[in-house]
């Protein structure tokens, strides 16, 4: 797939990517580990891996998905990922700190680093590429105000891992956006009937709750269940999509799903080191590229539905 | 007695991993018939036994019962021929009660199909009373074995093999724990099952006890046969004697009294 | 359960119906239930409301379910750590037949049981062929398992979930079975409550009244001891693994009609939940006591105390704070009791 | 021999819960005896025994040590007043070493401060050489414990005691599994310890080990205790006849040999 | 480690120095670890490479600390399922001190330390005084630790992690002493290695040539035997307890000074990994036998599979799937051997 002598892309966000790739490839087949701090299995980080192999398939970069919830191990792997001198390293940055050390020995040994979803503040500073994502704060923060407008007066933020760093961060944004009563309520997304019960525990519990926010498809089908289940009236609302969710936004039970759009945050570092080795474009020029948030509701629920079906959305 | 022996062991040998435990040991056992293995501590005694029992599978050697060469390669096999054992450890299963313990293997059921339950009250009873016979009066069939005293453990295997045993019953040391009374019991029923037509394998240390009810006296030391006698060719004296390696009890008493004040 | 024999020994103090009790290992999880349902009973308003009530009740069934297979097979001195994950396993294969194979929901189910079954077997086969502890082989299986449910799931679906059962043929029937609801004094409970009663029962009768149960205790309490006097140890244990396979296909069933969707990584750290559910309701960790109501009644223990922190409405950052506490106290409580056990037992 | 006895037991008394199993027993053990406790089986002489070396702690009665009541809370406490047991279970740690079982609780240790280690050489020798003492002459000290044959077990235990053994030792059935050799020997050793100066507490079932070096009996049913008598007073066939609570051995040896063919 | 004796018995075999090998229990991991070594090395070219080796030695350092503390509790006949979250809290502590108090980094170690400690004790004095099963009773501690990690950390920081280590007082040394590097042949290898090795030696010798060491065998192999020849069994057991906490104190304190900052949920699950590699390390799970190299090994093998396999860049889907079959074959290929060991050994 590596021909095209006339390279001339600029460094716009055309991510199409058919056929391009420089004739002068330096070191022949590029290699990109891509290490993200989702857990194996994760909704969400699916859909960024989705992205990255797709992108690699079709620009012929060799694409390594791994990915440790634990910062040390990510830190690791990024490690792992020097010592096999891999041509490219895209990382999530959850939690800075613990990658510091990892993502300068990468830098200093001249692989190119590019960040994605969070971290954009201090990507720079370690020397990486770029950013591409959003801080989970920021979805949050939108989500919560979507709520807000909708005139909900008392929400319920589902945290289905307890301790997971972008969770605590979309219900801080959410808290934020949304300015009335905001609590968390902490569930164990490995059981589904835990998740329903304790949703379902809560609404009875609480009855002046008329919003839940749900951060993930499993979860938000479970709040459908519970709110049933408690007689409750409250609106259902989540991040990231799946067929029951778009489903449940025809039917009218979810009112909207927070899209982040996370799909580019796997594709486009997979093109934009590509570029970069074989034209030295950069992109965003020391901005972070923004994917998301977007909004599936009913309006464009039909459109986004076979997306969220084959993974991509 | 009878022209097939019911057990037949030709040279057989048993190796732990490096540790020869038994090696080259010949015997019968014929029906009606006790045939008492002696031998010191570590002799390969038990090891013997096991290998009777289906417990060991023997490295070397035959074993054939009822005239048939066998392996056993489990204790249900050995069972399914009839013999029954009481071994020297791996008797009983602490934390079951009593009753369990002495039906394990062979419960007896009421109801059909998957209805089929225990039977527990006979159970109950059955053990209670077979324990009785021997002089060991329970509390109660309910207590975990674990409980019990190191006799009554004892008495549980035995009654329990006495119960089932078919054609053979093989006795490691059942009278070492045991109480003058019961030891008395225990070998009165050796005698019995014999004059029954069972065969008996019965090891022990205890000359006193093999030499009543023994036919035929097989010696061991450090895992190999010393020899077998009949029970015409030895005396209680010179069966002691052996056992001991030469040294006497007798002379032991002596110097035993000699040293008090 | 057990009647008293004619104890006129004078060597028998006390009459001793409570030492009696004590040596009933589910007697200090019973204790424990009652301590947590009246605490929570008392401090929050919800707790004892019917619609309450099913909650918790919901969530205790499926965890019940398979801390009773759990433990009978600790009882029989093994443990499962695939079992959770296999939960998932076989709700995956259930979904992908029926829903990208088209395949009959029955039918679909059918195939999941034989695959539960297979996994079952395979795991007790190993265990007893290698020697290797069960907790390593299971341990193996739980990585390979976990592996193919998001490998598998990823390849068929590019997703990491699989749904849309409810359109599956068949599901309507099958649903009834495992997922409907009964309603009683106005409130849904989910049929799955009726499953756990069942298997409660079932394990139990199995366990202190037919041969396979006390071969069960024997396997477990000391398997030279058991092998000795003929009892078949090889099928006995292989028997109690696939009764924890077949609970796990039971739970992943339930599940999988219930929610019509069925997530990669669902069941994953669940295994060690029922073995705590076990070993609260009086299973030995080295195997030979234990009983199932006392599982059951275990996993009582950990719905109620999890609905009940919901219904106090504590601070949920703390949730795992007050759970860890709510157990310890509810373990502590009986404790007494259960030294007092202890020393009669042994 | 000394007006002090090392141990004396008041109206001793010790429940498992409900079970009663050893109720008002008294008797003393002075230094330079042996005092005998003999019973049925499950009489309670192995719950005196723990009692006596810390294992259980008594419900009710006295223990006085060189005439000071104590209440052990712990087996240490009796091993520190210079008490040894062997114990009939509790015996050994089947899967350590025989020589780390042998110096279990009293390890040799060479060098100074944190650096302390087991004297492992020293260790070694001495246990083989206890053991030989004994007449068992094992393959390999470092063999674990657990497969070790029944006697030579207790042989471990045995040794152990009589190594450490400082003013009472309590032997709870040590002849039981023993060879007809193994077990002379320990006789001959309890005799030694006595003329030593030692207290000793020996538990058995056999009168003729009971009898040559006793110098008190106590006689216990169904946890109570029928007696305590001085040597003078009873004889073998007396003792034996008591112990089997009225049945004869003698006699049933000949119905044994009377029914054989 | 044991010089033959003389032996000229007739009773004894083969010379045997197979079966004396055999006999330890560290051999099987050795032979399991060799086996992933020798895969990966062939299979991929990074593995061998220094870098590779510092990589993979570096994933198995922390978790081998933790293992080989394990394998002593195990021995000792407990389980401790509070370490891997006491890792966390130990960390959360230091850094909580350190960063909002202010306090020189090196008097937060020593506090933390001092929590450690008081959490081993506790665990253990809870063990023995209860009588409960251990694995019961850290499990309390287990939750109780995970959720107070995740409360007061959202309760000082307002979010789950504590961050900020750097700039902390007193961080350059400790640092330098807990989480440096050194270079062999330019490659960097990370400090954890040597407190593993060193924790290592320590522990083995330890357990074989003290006296403590022989009394955890004991604790482990028999607790009333122990008991009986005046073994202090309490203390030996609370010892032990408190050795794996100050195990977890100091990965903690690796971690904190290395990554800088600490996630409230860190450490959850690892307790189970520390409890398999001691158990690939020839732990058994019933206690009274075992071997601190053993445990490091098993470790060892952890370390190579996980970075191994993404070494030889296989997809990362069905990674679980890969590190399970990894872990069967390395138990499963010295499977005679270890059975000839059983067969020796018992
Ligand atoms: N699993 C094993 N591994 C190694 N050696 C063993 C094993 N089992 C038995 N032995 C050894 O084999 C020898 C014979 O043991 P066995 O139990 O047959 O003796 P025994 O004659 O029954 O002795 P006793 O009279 O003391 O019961 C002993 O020295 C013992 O140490
Ligand atoms: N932990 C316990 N719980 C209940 N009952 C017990 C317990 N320990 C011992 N017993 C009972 O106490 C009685 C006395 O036991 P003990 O072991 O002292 O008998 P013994 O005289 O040593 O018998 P043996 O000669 O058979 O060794 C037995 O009937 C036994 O069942
Ligand atoms: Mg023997
Ligand atoms: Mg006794």
């Amino acid at each position: 797939a590596c021909s095209g002598p006339t390279a001339t892309n600029t460094d716009s966000t055309n991510a199409d990517g058919t056929g391009t790739g420089a004739a002068q490839a330096p070191t022949g087949d590029l290699r990109v580990a891509v290490i993200s701090h989702g857990t194996a299995g994760d909704a969400f980080w699916n859909v960024v891996k989705n992205g990255a192999t797709d992108a690699g398939r079709q620009l012929g970069v060799t694409v390594d998905y791994n990915s440790d919830g634990d910062p040390g191990r990510q830190a690791t792997l990024v490690d792992n990922a020097v010592s096999q001198g891999v041509g490219g390293i895209v990382v999530s940055m959850a939690n800075p700190d613990a990658l510091k050390t990892s993502v300068e020995n990468a830098v200093k040994a001249g692989i190119p680093v590019i960040t994605i979803n969070s971290g954009s503040e201090r990507s720079a500073a370690f020397g990486a590429l770029a950013h591409v994502g959003q801080e989970e704060s920021v979805a949050g923060e939108q989500a919560g105000a979507k709520l807000r407008e909708a005139g909900k007066a008392t929400l319920l933020c589902v945290i289905h891992e307890a301790g997971n760093i972008g969770l605590n961060q979309r219900c801080d944004g959410a808290r934020a956006g949304f300015g009335g009563t905001v609590s968390t309520l902490q569930v164990d997304i490995n059981n589904p009937t835990d998740v329903e019960a304790r949703i379902k525990g809560a609404l009875q519990t609480d009855t002046s709750v008329d919003a839940v926010l749900a951060l993930n498809p499993q979860v938000a089908v479970s709040a459908v269940n519970a709110v049933k289940g408690a007689s409750s009236a409250a609106a259902v609302a989540t991040f990231d999509l799946n067929a029951d969710v778009t489903g449940a936004i025809k039917a009218g039970d979810v009112l909207f799903a927070v899209d982040q759009q996370q799909y580019e945050q796997g594709y486009l570092p997979i093109v934009m080191l590509k570029l970069y080795r074989d034209n030295a474009n950069t992109v965003g020029g020391g901005k972070p590229v923004l994917t998301g948030p977007g909004f599936v509701d009913r309006s464009n629920v039909d459109e986004v539905a076979e997306y969220a079906e084959r993974g991509t959305r | 007695m009878s022209d097939q022996p019911l057990i037949e062991v030709r040279g057989v040998g048993k190796a732990h991993g490096s540790v020869v435990a038994l090696h080259d040991v010949s015997t019968t056992v014929a029906a009606g018939e006790v045939t008492c293995v002696l031998g010191d501590n570590g002799a390969g005694k038990s090891t013997l036994i096991k290998v009777l029992a289906g417990v060991h599978r023997h490295d070397s050697g035959e074993l054939l019962v009822s005239g048939e060469p066998v392996r056993f390669g489990s204790p249900r096999e050995a069972l399914d021929l009839g013999i029954a054992t009481v071994h020297q450890d791996l008797a009983v299963v602490p934390l079951m009660s009593v009753w369990r313990n002495f039906f394990l293997g062979s419960e007896p059921t009421t109801g059909v199909g998957p209805f089929r339950f225990l039977d527990r009250r006979r159970a109950r009873a059955t053990t209670r009373s077979a324990l009785a016979d021997l002089g060991i009066d329970l509390r109660d069939v309910e207590q975990p074995v674990g409980t019990l005293s190191g006799g009554e453990r004892q008495c549980v295997a035995i009654a329990r093999a006495i119960h089932f045993g078919a054609k053979v019953l093989i006795l490691d040391e059942p009278t070492a724990a045991l109480g003058v009374k019961q030891a008395g019991v225990v070998l009165r029923y050796v005698a019995q099952a014999r004059d029954r037509g069972l065969g008996i394998v019965l090891v022990t240390h205890n000359p006193h006890h093999a030499h009543p009810v023994g036919d035929r006296f097989l010696l061991l030391k450090r895992g190999r046969s010393l020899g077998s006698h009949e029970k015409a060719d030895i005396g209680l004296d010179e069966l002691t004697r052996q056992m001991a390696g030469g040294a006497e009890l007798e002379a032991l008493e002596h110097e035993l009294r000699g040293t008090t004040g | 359960m057990t009647t008293a024999p004619p104890a006129t020994d004078e060597r028998l103090g006390s009459p001793g119906l409570l030492d009696r009790l004590v040596l009933r290992p589910e007697i200090g999880s019973l204790l424990g239930a009652l301590l947590v349902f009246a605490f929570f009973s008392v401090v929050t308003e919800r707790f004892l409301s019917t619609g309450g009530v099913a909650t918790w009740l919901d969530d205790a069934s499926t965890l019940g379910i398979m801390a009773v297979a759990v433990a009978l097979l600790m009882v029989g001195g093994e443990f499962d750590l695939s079992a959770g994950v296999l939960t998932a396993s076989t709700a995956l294969v259930t979904a992908i037949l029926a829903t990208r194979l088209g395949w009959n929901v029955w039918l679909a189910l059918l195939a999941s049981l034989a695959f539960a079954l297979a996994v079952g077997v395979l795991n007790g086969w190993l265990v007893m062929r290698t020697g290797l502890p069960s907790f390593i082989v299971t341990l193996g299986t739980f990585l390979a398992l976990q592996g193919l449910n998001l490998g598998v799931t990823r390849l068929v679906t590019g997703t990491v979930q699989v749904s849309g059962m409810r359109s599956a043929e068949g599901y309507a029937s099958a649903g009834f079975l495992f997922a409907s609801t009964f309603t009683i004094g106005g409130t849904a409970f989910y049929v799955s409550i009726l499953w756990w009663v069942l298997v409660t029962v079932a394990a139990s009768v199995v366990l202190l009244r037919t041969r396979f149960g006390n071969w069960t205790f024997a396997v477990g309490g000391s398997a030279p001891a058991a092998r000795a006097v003929g009892v078949p140890v090889f099928r006995t244990k292989v028997a109690l693994f696939a009764t924890t396979a077949f609970a796990a296909w039971l739970v992943g069933s339930i599940n999988i009609l219930r929610f019509t969707s069925v997530q990669a990584n669902q069941g994953i750290g669940l295994e060690f939940q029922y073995i705590i559910a076990a070993v609260i309701g009086g299973c030995l960790l080295t195997g030979g006591f234990g009983s199932a109501v006392g599982a059951a009644v275990g996993a009582l223990i950990f719905g109620m105390a999890r609905q009940g922190i919901v219904y106090a409405n504590w601070n949920s950052d703390w949730f795992q704070l007050f759970l860890g506490v709510m157990l310890l106290a509810a373990v502590l409580v009986n404790n007494a009791l259960r030294r007092r056990a202890e020393r009669v037992r042994r």
